[in-house]
C-alpha cells in the first residue's frame, strides 16, 4: 500500500533560536490564512498556517477581532450595570459570565441567592451547556463536511433557545442571572415544554448516533487524529472535554460542586484516545447528562420560593475591598471571574477566565503542525474553543 | 488546610498573611523573589499543577501592580492565589513559561494591556489583541476609555438629556430662589 | 461487522426526507415569547420622569427629554430611547420607580431612517403601545429598596400620660438603610418649599458625613431639628420612592443628621456671619419660623436684626402650636441657640402695638418684617358656640405649652380633622390619662378617612392612644344642659353624617344625611378648625393704608407689602406650616437684603 | 454521418434544454438535501437568480488572461460533453454531434474543463486556489481511474467506441442495459461518478471549512455566472454518459429527465449524509476500493 508519510527533511527546521526557519522566497511553503471570516473557523479568530504541500508545518493564531474591552468596560460601570455586559463575552454559552459574574458579586458583598434562584441557576447552566454542545456537534459535523448534522442541531438548539426565551425574554443573551438571583420564575407549564424539547432531542441525537457517530467516514477522520497528549494538558491548562477526552476525570460539577449540584446525580463522562473522535464523543455523551440533570433539577426543584436575595440599592451599590475567584465546569472547562473589588461603588478589575484561552492559543499552536490543512479545522472545533473569551 | 500549608510554606518563602476567601480559595502576597521556588514548590510538591490564570491588577494609587498567580490542585479542589507586587514605574514580571507554557500566552497579553515587561517570555512583544496600538497599555486605570472613544468617534447627533431635578429647578423656580 | 454498519447506517439520515422541515420559512411576524424584552412601552400617565431608568442604563441609551410641564412629583421629562444602543437587558424596567416602564414583545421593525429608532416610548406612537405581552417585572422592583426602615416609638401606653417625644430617631445602620434607597431623582427638591437639597444630604448620610450632611441642611434651613420632627414632609409625597413602595423617610433621615452633630459641631460648622456689618437695621415681629429664619439670613448678611416676640419665649407657633411630645421644646431651642448665635437680638414678652407701636419700629429700622402668625382659633359658630366648655384648640395648646393649668374634663369632642385637631386630642388625651386615669376624647372630621386632612401616623398614633374619631361628621350643635345641676353646661356635639364636602364647582359647600345624626356626649367641645392672624397690632392708620386681599394682608411674590419698609412673611400670608414659613423667611431676606443693599449702594 | 448546419441549432437547443433542466433539476436535489436537514431549503427558482445577478455584475479586477479563460475552459467542458455525447437516443434533434470515436472525446472533455480550471485558477494568485488545484487534480485523476477502467471494459463488451451504438446495443429492455449485462463495470464507474461529483464525501477540494472555496476563489460576477452554468450543465452531460453508457440511454426528453435525476441522486445520497474525506483519503479509497473493481471488470470481459 502506498504511504502517505510526509517527510520529514523536507520541512523547515529549528533555527538557533528555536523558532522556525521559513523562507517563503523558495516557494516550497504556502502562507494561508485561516481565518478570521472562515467557516472552518470557530468565530472571529485567524490561525496563520505555513504550508508545505498540504502539511502545516506551523500555525500563528491571531486574535483581537472581536475585542471589545469588557473587562476594561467592567472597570466603567456600577455592579449592576457589569450584568449586562457579562453575557457577551461567550455567545454560545453567555449564562456561565452571568453566574460567575453574580456569584462573585455575592460573595463580596456578602449576599447568598435564595435557593430557588440556585436551582434556576443550574437549570440554566445546564439548558446554556445543552446548547454549546448542540453547536459542537454541529460544529464538528460541519468541519468535515457534513452540514446535516449541523443543521439538525441548530434545530435542537432553536427549540432549547425557544425555551430560554419563554424563561427569560431573550433568546441568546438571557440576562437572567443577576447579582442576588434571578429575574424571575419559570412561566406555567415549563417543564412540560421543556419534557418534549428534550425528546425531540434525544430523537435527533440518536440520529446523530447513526449517521456521524457510526460512520465510516467520520471514524476515518476523527480517530488517531489531533492527539493530545494527557502529559500536555496541566502545562497548557487543558480542563473540561478537552482532559476528559484524555481520559481526565475532573468535572468541577462534581469535584467542587456549586449551586445545587451536590444534590444531583450524575457521573463524570471520560474518553481515553485523546483524538478528535474521543472529544466528539465526551460531548456527545455529555449532551446526555445534560438532559438527565435537566429533567432531575426540573423534578427536584423548589415549586415556589424567593428568586432574589435582598439588595442594597444598586445604583449607589459598593462593595468592600476584596478579590475572589468563580469558577464553574462550562461546556469547553474551567470557566471563571476573578473580581477585585476595592470598596467603590465600581470593580477594581474583573478577569475572565475562558477556557479558550488556553485552548485556542498555546494549545493549538501546538497542535497543529504536522497536520493536515484539512483536519485544522476538525481539530479547532474538536477543541470547541470561543474567541471572545481569549480577548474579552 | 490551606492554613496548614501557608504555616509550612512561610517558614521558607516570604508570605504575607493569608486572605481567605472560602475554604477551597485564598489569597496569599509573595515576594517576587521567591515566586518562582514557590511555583515551583507548589506544583511539585503540593499538587498546585494547574494555573488558573495569570492576570494583573493595577492600584494607581499605590503606585504598584499586582500580579495575581491563581493556583490550583486539581486533585483536592483548592486555589491559592499568589500576589506579587510590582513597581508600576518600571514594571517588570519575571516569566514561567517554561513552567507553563500557556503562561506565555497571559504573559504576552499583560505585556501589551498593562506594559508589563516579562523578558525572556516567547512572543512576548508580538501583538496579541490590539493591532497598530499607540496609546498607552489600555488595561491600566489612567486609560480613560470615555475620553478615548469621545476622541475617536463622534457622538450621535440630536442627543441631549436632562436632570429631573435642575430642570424642575429651572421650570418652577427660574429666579434659583430659596 | 462493524465495517458493514459503519457504511450502511449513515444513510438512515435519509428518514428525514420525508419529515415536514422544521424552519420558519418568513421569520418577520413570528410572535415572541409572553416575557419577551422587545421595544419599550411607557404609560405615560404613571411615569413621573424621575430619570432611574437614565442611570441605570449602562449604555447611555436613554435621554430624558421634556414632554410636559413640571409639577409636583412630576419632572415632566420622559425617557427617549436610542435603539441604536440598547442592550435589552430591561434594568430600565427593573429600575422603573413607578412600574410605568415596560416592555412589549414586538422585536422586528424594519425602517430605512436610523433616527426612526429613536423615540419617546408612550408618547411617540408606535404599534406595540398596546400590547400586552412582555417583558414585566416580576413582582415589585428589587433594584432599589421598596421598605421604609420601620421608625422606633415609645409604645402607647408608655407614651400616653407623658409629653415625652414619641419619636426615637434612627439609628446609624437604620439611617445607612433608610437613605440607600434614594435614588437621587430630586424630585422632592422642587416640592419642598424651602428647595432643600435633600438627595444630597442623604448622600451625606450614606457617607457617613454628618458634618457636610449639616452644611447643607443650613443652606436652606436653619431649623433643621423642627423640620426633622414635624415638618408636613410634602417631599415625600413627590418621592419617587412612594410609587411601588414607602417614599423614603426624608423628614426622619433629617432629623438623623441633626442628631448625629452636637450643638457645639453645629455652631462650628455654621459659623457665624462672614459678611462685614453694614450697619443696617431690621425689625422682626414674630419669632415663629419664618421671622426667624429671615433673620438667620439677615444676620448672615451682616445686617443687625432684633426679633421681638409677644411671647415668652421664641420659636412663635412651633413652640406654642405643637404638642412637646411631637417636638422637644429643647429641640427648638438648639435651633433658636444656631439663629441667635448670628448676632440676632431676640426681645420676648414685647408685644407689637402695645408695647411698641409700629410707627416706632418704622422709625428706627431701615426695614420692618411681620410674621406674627396665626395665633386666633377660628370657630364653627355653630349654635352652642358661644358659652364655657367651648375652646379653641390653638388656644388650648398655647396654654399647655405655656404651662397654665387647662380644663380637663372626662369626655372632650374635637372637631376638625387637621393636625392641629389630633395635636389637641392627644395633648387632651395625655391630659386626662393623668387625670382621670383613662383616655376619652372624640374627633370629628368633616372629611372621611380617604380624604383626611391629618397625617396618616398622627391618625394611626390617636388610634392606638385610644383616641375615637369618627370621620365624615358634620357638626350642627353644641347641645348644653337645659336644666338639672349641669343647666348650661355642654353635654356634647350633634353632628350630621356628610354626603359631599365641596360643590361642583369646588367650593366649600358640605351637604348631610340628616338622617343620620349622632350625639357625640362631651363635657367639652374643642374646635379645631383654622386660625387667623392677629392683625390688630398694625394700628389703625396702617391698617388703612395697606393693601388688603380676602382679609389677608396683600404682598409681593417676595413678601413686600404695599408700604415699601414693610415687609410680612409666615403662615399670617402663606399659611400653612414651618417648611413654607423657613421658605418665606429666607424669601423675605432675600428681598429685604436687596432693598438695604440698594440702600447702601444709593448712600454711598 | 454526416454534417448538416441544422445540427448546431439543435445543439444549441440541446444546451438551452440542458441548462435548464441543471438549473432546476440542482434546485431540487439542493432542496432534497436541505429537507435531510429539516429545512425547506432553497426556492426552484433559485439558480436563475443567482445567475442573472452575477451576469449583471462586472469587475475591475484583473488576474490575467488565462483567469478569465479558466470558467470559459471550464464551460467548454461541459458543452463540449454535452455536443459530442447523444442526448436522446433515436432523436435526430438531440443527437448533437455524435460520431464513432466519441467515447473518447467523451472521456477527454471530463477532464479538459478541469486542466482549464486549474489554469485559470492558479493565475489568480490565491493560495486557496492554489492549494485547491492540486488537490483537485489528484483527486480527480485518482477518482476518474475507475471510470476509465469502466469505458474500457464495455467498449471491449459491446466491441465499440461510438456511444450511439453502446447505447442502441442496450436497447430492448431493462435488462439488456449495461448495469445488468456488466455490473462490475457499472459499479466500477459508479464510484468514479459519486468520487467527481463534487459532494462528500469527495468535495475536499472545495472545502469551504479548509481553503474557501478552492479553485474558484477568486471568481465573481460574470465569471462565476459562467461557472455556476457549467456547474449545472457539467454534472447533467456527465450524467449523460452514464446514462448513454450504462443505463440504456434516453429515447425521449421523460426518460432523460428521470434517468438523469436518478443517477445523478445516487451520489447525492452518499454526498448528503457523509463527512468528507481528505485528497489523500479519497485517493486511498479509489486506489483501494475503485481501481480493483475497475480491473476486474476488463477481466471479466
Amino acid at each position: 500500500m502506498i504511504r502517505f508519510e510526509p517527510d520529514r527533511s523536507q520541512y523547515p527546521q529549528p533555527g538557533d533560536d528555536g523558532k522556525l526557519e521559513i523562507d517563503l522566497e523558495t516557494g516550497k511553503y504556502l502562507k494561508l490564512w485561516h481565518g478570521p471570516n472562515h467557516p472552518g473557523i470557530t468565530g472571529n479568530m485567524s490561525v496563520e498556517l505555513t504550508l508545505c504541500g498540504d502539511e502545516v508545518v506551523e500555525g500563528k493564531v491571531h486574535v483581537g477581532y472581536l475585542h471589545r474591552g469588557f473587562e476594561k468596560l467592567m472597570e466603567r460601570r456600577t455592579f449592576i450595570q457589569v450584568f449586562p455586559i457579562v453575557c457577551r463575552v461567550c455567545v454560545p454559552e453567555p449564562d456561565f459570565n452571568e453566574w460567575c459574574y453574580a456569584q462573585a458579586v455575592e460573595e463580596l458583598a456578602g449576599i447568598e441567592a435564595p435557593e430557588m434562584a440556585q436551582w434556576t441557576r443550574t437549570l440554566i447552566l445546564e439548558m446554556g451547556r445543552f446548547n454549546s454542545y448542540m453547536m459542537a456537534m454541529g460544529g464538528i459535523g460541519g468541519a468535515l463536511g457534513m452540514g446535516v448534522i449541523g443543521q439538525w442541531m441548530t434545530y435542537v438548539r432553536d427549540l432549547m433557545l425557544d425555551r430560554f426565551e419563554e424563561m427569560t425574554g431573550a433568546r441568546i443573551y438571557h440576562m437572567f442571572i443577576l447579582p442576588g438571583g434571578v429575574r424571575g420564575h419559570l412561566p406555567e407549564g415549563f417543564a412540560g415544554r421543556m419534557e418534549e424539547v428534550l425528546a425531540t432531542a434525544e430523537r435527533y441525537l440518536a440520529d446523530v448516533d447513526k449517521a456521524m457517530f457510526t460512520n465510516a467516514v467520520f471514524k476515518a477522520r476523527t480517530k488517531g487524529v489531533g492527539v493530545i497528549d494527557p502529559a500536555l494538558f496541566e502545562p497548557y491548562g487543558v480542563t473540561g472535554p478537552n482532559a476528559r477526552a484524555g481520559g481526565v476525570a475532573k468535572d468541577l460539577r462534581k469535584d467542587a460542586p456549586y449551586l445545587v449540584y451536590d444534590q444531583l446525580d450524575f457521573e463524570v463522562v471520560t474518553e481515553t484516545a485523546s483524538d478528535i473522535w474521543a472529544r466528539a464523543m465526551v460531548r456527545r455523551r455529555d449532551i446526555d447528562v445534560s438532559i438527565a440533570l435537566i429533567r432531575q433539577i426540573l423534578a427536584k426543584m423548589p415549586k415556589d420560593g424567593p428568586v432574589m436575595a435582598k439588595l442594597p440599592n444598586v445604583l449607589h451599590w459598593k462593595i468592600p475591598r476584596g478579590e475572589t475567584y468563580v469558577a464553574g465546569e462550562s461546556s469547553r472547562g474551567e470557566y471563571g471571574y476573578y473580581l477585585v473589588t476595592d470598596g467603590s461603588g465600581y470593580p477594581r478589575r474583573v478577569n475572565v477566565r475562558g477556557p479558550s484561552y488556553t485552548h485556542a492559543m498555546a494549545l493549538l499552536e501546538h497542535l497543529i503542525p504536522g497536520t493536515n490543512i484539512a483536519d485544522v479545522a476538525a481539530l479547532m472545533v474538536s477543541l470547541h474553543t470561543y474567541p471572545p473569551e481569549i480577548e474579552r | 488546610m490551606m492554613r496548614d500549608l501557608h504555616d509550612h510554606l512561610k517558614t521558607r518563602y516570604r508570605l504575607g498573611d493569608l486572605a481567605e476567601r472560602r475554604a477551597n480559595l485564598a489569597f496569599v502576597d509573595v515576594a517576587r523573589a521567591d515566586l518562582r521556588a514557590l511555583l515551583v514548590e507548589l506544583r511539585d510538591v503540593h499538587g498546585f499543577t494547574h494555573l488558573s490564570l495569570l492576570t494583573a491588577v493595577d492600584w494607581i494609587e499605590e503606585g504598584r501592580f499586582q500580579l495575581t498567580y491563581l493556583m490550583n490542585n486539581r486533585t483536592a479542589n483548592r486555589s491559592l492565589g499568589l500576589r506579587v507586587f510590582l513597581d508600576r514605574a518600571d514594571p517588570v514580571g519575571d516569566t514561567i513559561h517554561d513552567l507553563w507554557p500557556t503562561a506565555a500566552t497571559y504573559q504576552r497579553e499583560l505585556r501589551e494591556m498593562f506594559g508589563i515587561a516579562f523578558p525572556g517570555s516567547p512572543r512576548v512583544d508580538e501583538e496579541f489583541i490590539l493591532e497598530g496600538w499607540t496609546d498607552m497599555p489600555p488595561y491600566r486605570r489612567d486609560f480613560d476609555t470615555l475620553a478615548y472613544s469621545q476622541q475617536t468617534f463622534s457622538d450621535r447627533e440630536g442627543r441631549e438629556t436632562h436632570d429631573p431635578r435642575a430642570h424642575m429647578a429651572k421650570k418652577l423656580n427660574p429666579e434659583g430662589q430659596r | 461487522m462493524g465495517n458493514l454498519r459503519d457504511v450502511l447506517s449513515p444513510f438512515t439520515a435519509w428518514k428525514h426526507l420525508i419529515e415536514t422541515p422544521v424552519t420558519i420559512r418568513n421569520p418577520i411576524g413570528r410572535e415572541a415569547a409572553d416575557g419577551y424584552r422587545g421595544f419599550h412601552q411607557n404609560d405615560i400617565e404613571k411615569c413621573i420622569g424621575c430619570g432611574s431608568c437614565e442611570v441605570i442604563c449602562q449604555n447611555a441609551a436613554i435621554d430624558m427629554v421634556p414632554v410636559s410641564a413640571p409639577v409636583d412629583g412630576d419632572s415632566g421629562l420622559r425617557p427617549k430611547i436610542d435603539y441604536g444602543r440598547c442592550c435589552w437587558c430591561a434594568l430600565c424596567v427593573d429600575v422603573c420607580m413607578t412600574g410605568s416602564l415596560t416592555m412589549s414583545n414586538e422585536y422586528t421593525w424594519v425602517d430605512a431612517d436610523p433616527d426612526a429608532f429613536r423615540f419617546i416610548p408612550g408618547v411617540d406612537p408606535k404599534p406595540w403601545d398596546d400590547m400586552e405581552k412582555g417583558y414585566r417585572r416580576e413582582g415589585a422592583r428589587v433594584l432599589t429598596g421598596a421598605e421604609r426602615v420601620e421608625m422606633g416609638e415609645l409604645p402607647p401606653e408608655a407614651r400616653i400620660d407623658n409629653f415625652d417625644e414619641i419619636v426615637v430617631g434612627y439609628t446609624r445602620e437604620q439611617a445607612m438603610i433608610e437613605a440607600d434607597r434614594c435614588v437621587e431623582c430630586g424630585l422632592c427638591v422642587a416640592t419642598c418649599p424651602a428647595h432643600m437639597d435633600i438627595p444630597d444630604y442623604i448622600a451625606a448620610i450614606r457617607e457617613g458625613d454628618y458634618d457636610l450632611g449639616l452644611q447643607i441642611l443650613y443652606e436652606t434651613n436653619p431649623f433643621s431639628e423642627v423640620c426633622g420632627r414635624v415638618c408636613t414632609h410634602k417631599c415625600e409625597t413627590a418621592c419617587a420612592a412612594r410609587h411601588e413602595g414607602d417614599p423614603i423617610a426624608i423628614r426622619w433621615l433629617k432629623r438623623h443628621i441633626v442628631d448625629n452633630v452636637s450643638e457645639d459641631r453645629r455652631l462650628e460648622i455654621v459659623g457665624t456671619p462672614q459678611a462685614l456689618p453694614t450697619g443696617r437695621k431690621v425689625a422682626i415681629v414674630g419669632a415663629g419660623p419664618a421671622g426667624l429664619t429671615a433673620a438667620y439670613d439677615l444676620a448672615r448678611q451682616g445686617h443687625a436684626v432684633t426679633v421681638y416676640e409677644a411671647q415668652d419665649k421664641p420659636g412663635g407657633m412651633m413652640r406654642y402650636g405643637i404638642p412637646e411630645y411631637r417636638l422637644p421644646y429643647d429641640a427648638l431651642d438648639r435651633d433658636i441657640a444656631v439663629i441667635a448665635a448670628q448676632g440676632v437680638t431676640i426681645k420676648t414678652g414685647v408685644r407689637i402695638g402695645r408695647e411698641i407701636a409700629m410707627d416706632k419700629l418704622r422709625g428706627e429700622f431701615d426695614a420692618v418684617v411681620l410674621s406674627i402668625g396665626l395665633h386666633i382659633g377660628r370657630s364653627t359658630r355653630i349654635p352652642g358656640t358661644e358659652g364655657p366648655g367651648v375652646e379653641a384648640a390653638i388656644d388650648l395648646l398655647a396654654r399647655i405649652t405655656a404651662g397654665e393649668e387647662v380644663p380637663v374634663p372626662e369626655r372632650v369632642v374635637v372637631i376638625g380633622g387637621g393636625n392641629v385637631a389630633m395635636d389637641i386630642a392627644r395633648s387632651m388625651a395625655r391630659l386626662q390619662k393623668r387625670k382621670h386615669g383613662a383616655v376619652g376624647v372624640t374627633v370629628t372630621a368633616l372629611e372621611d378617612f380617604a380624604h383626611f386632612l391629618a397625617d396618616r401616623e398622627e391618625i394611626e398614633e390617636s388610634f392606638d392612644e385610644g383616641i375615637e374619631i369618627v370621620d365624615a361628621r358634620g357638626p350642627q350643635e353644641v347641645v348644653r344642659y337645659k336644666s338639672g345641676k349641669r343647666k348650661g353646661a355642654v353635654k356634647g356635639l350633634r353632628t350630621w353624617a356628610v354626603t359631599s364636602i365641596f360643590d361642583g364647582q369646588g367650593r366649600f359647600a358640605p351637604q348631610y344625611d340628616q338622617g343620620d345624626e349622632r350625639l357625640h356626649p362631651a363635657d367639652m367641645v374643642v374646635e379645631a378648625i383654622g386660625q387667623a392672624a392677629d392683625v390688630s397690632i398694625l394700628g389703625e392708620d396702617l391698617t388703612e393704608a395697606l393693601e388688603w386681599t380676602r382679609g389677608r394682608l396683600a404682598v409681593d411674590p417676595a413678601g413686600r407689602s404695599s408700604e415699601p419698609w414693610l415687609w410680612a412673611a409666615g403662615d399670617a400670608v402663606h399659611g400653612p406650616d414651618v417648611i413654607t414659613a423657613v421658605a418665606d423667611g429666607h424669601r423675605v431676606a432675600a428681598s429685604v437684603g436687596a432693598m438695604l443693599m440698594a440702600m447702601g449702594e444709593v448712600a454711598r | 454521418m454526416s454534417f448538416e448546419w441544422v445540427q448546431i441549432a439543435y445543439a444549441a437547443l440541446t444546451v438551452f434544454i440542458v441548462i435548464n433542466y441543471g438549473l432546476i433539476m440542482t434546485a431540487v436535489v439542493q432542496k432534497i438535501g436541505a429537507r435531510v436537514g429539516g429545512r425547506y431549503g432553497i426556492p426552484v427558482w433559485q439558480n436563475y437568480i443567482d445567475l442573472v445577478k452575477n451576469i449583471a455584475l462586472r469587475s475591475k479586477i484583473s488576474h490575467g488572461v488565462m483567469f478569465y479563460l479558466g470558467p470559459v475552459f471550464r464551460l467548454t467542458g461541459g458543452i463540449g460533453l454535452l455536443l459530442f455525447v447523444p442526448t436522446i437516443y433515436g432523436s435526430v434533434m438531440h443527437q448533437n454531434f455524435a460520431f464513432a470515436g466519441d467515447l473518447i472525446l467523451a472521456l477527454y472533455f471530463v477532464f479538459f474543463g478541469t486542466l482549464g480550471m486549474a489554469l485559470g485558477a492558479g493565475e489568480s494568485g490565491h493560495p486557496h486556489a492554489a492549494i485547491g488545484v492540486s488537490r483537485g487534480l489528484a483527486q480527480v485523476t485518482a477518482a476518474e481511474l475507475p471510470l476509465a477502467l469502466a469505458v474500457f471494459a464495455i467498449s471491449l463488451q459491446y466491441q465499440t467506441l461510438s456511444i450511439t451504438e453502446i447505447v442502441a446495443a442496450q436497447q430492448g429492455g431493462l435488462f439488456n442495459w449495461t448495469l445488468f449485462t456488466n455490473p462490475i463495470a457499472t459499479l466500477a464507474a459508479m464510484f468514479a461518478l459519486v468520487g467527481t461529483m463534487m459532494r462528500a464525501p469527495f468535495d475536499v477540494v472545495v472545502a469551504p471549512q479548509e481553503i474557501p472555496i478552492g479553485p474558484p476563489t477568486e471568481y465573481h460576477s460574470a465569471y462565476l455566472a459562467l461557472m455556476q452554468t457549467n456547474r449545472v450543465l457539467f454534472p447533467v452531460a456527465k450524467t449523460v454518459i452514464y446514462m448513454n453508457l450504462f443505463f440504456g440511454g434516453a429515447s425521449n426528453w421523460g426518460e432523460f429527465a428521470v434517468k438523469v435525476f436518478a443517477i445523478y441522486m445516487v451520489s447525492v445520497l452518499v454526498g448528503v449524509v457523509h463527512p468528507r474525506f481528505r485528497v489523500e483519503q479519497s485517493i486511498r479509497f479509489f486506489l483501494k476500493w475503485g481501481l480493483p473493481v475497475g480491473i476486474l471488470a476488463i477481466l471479466v470481459v
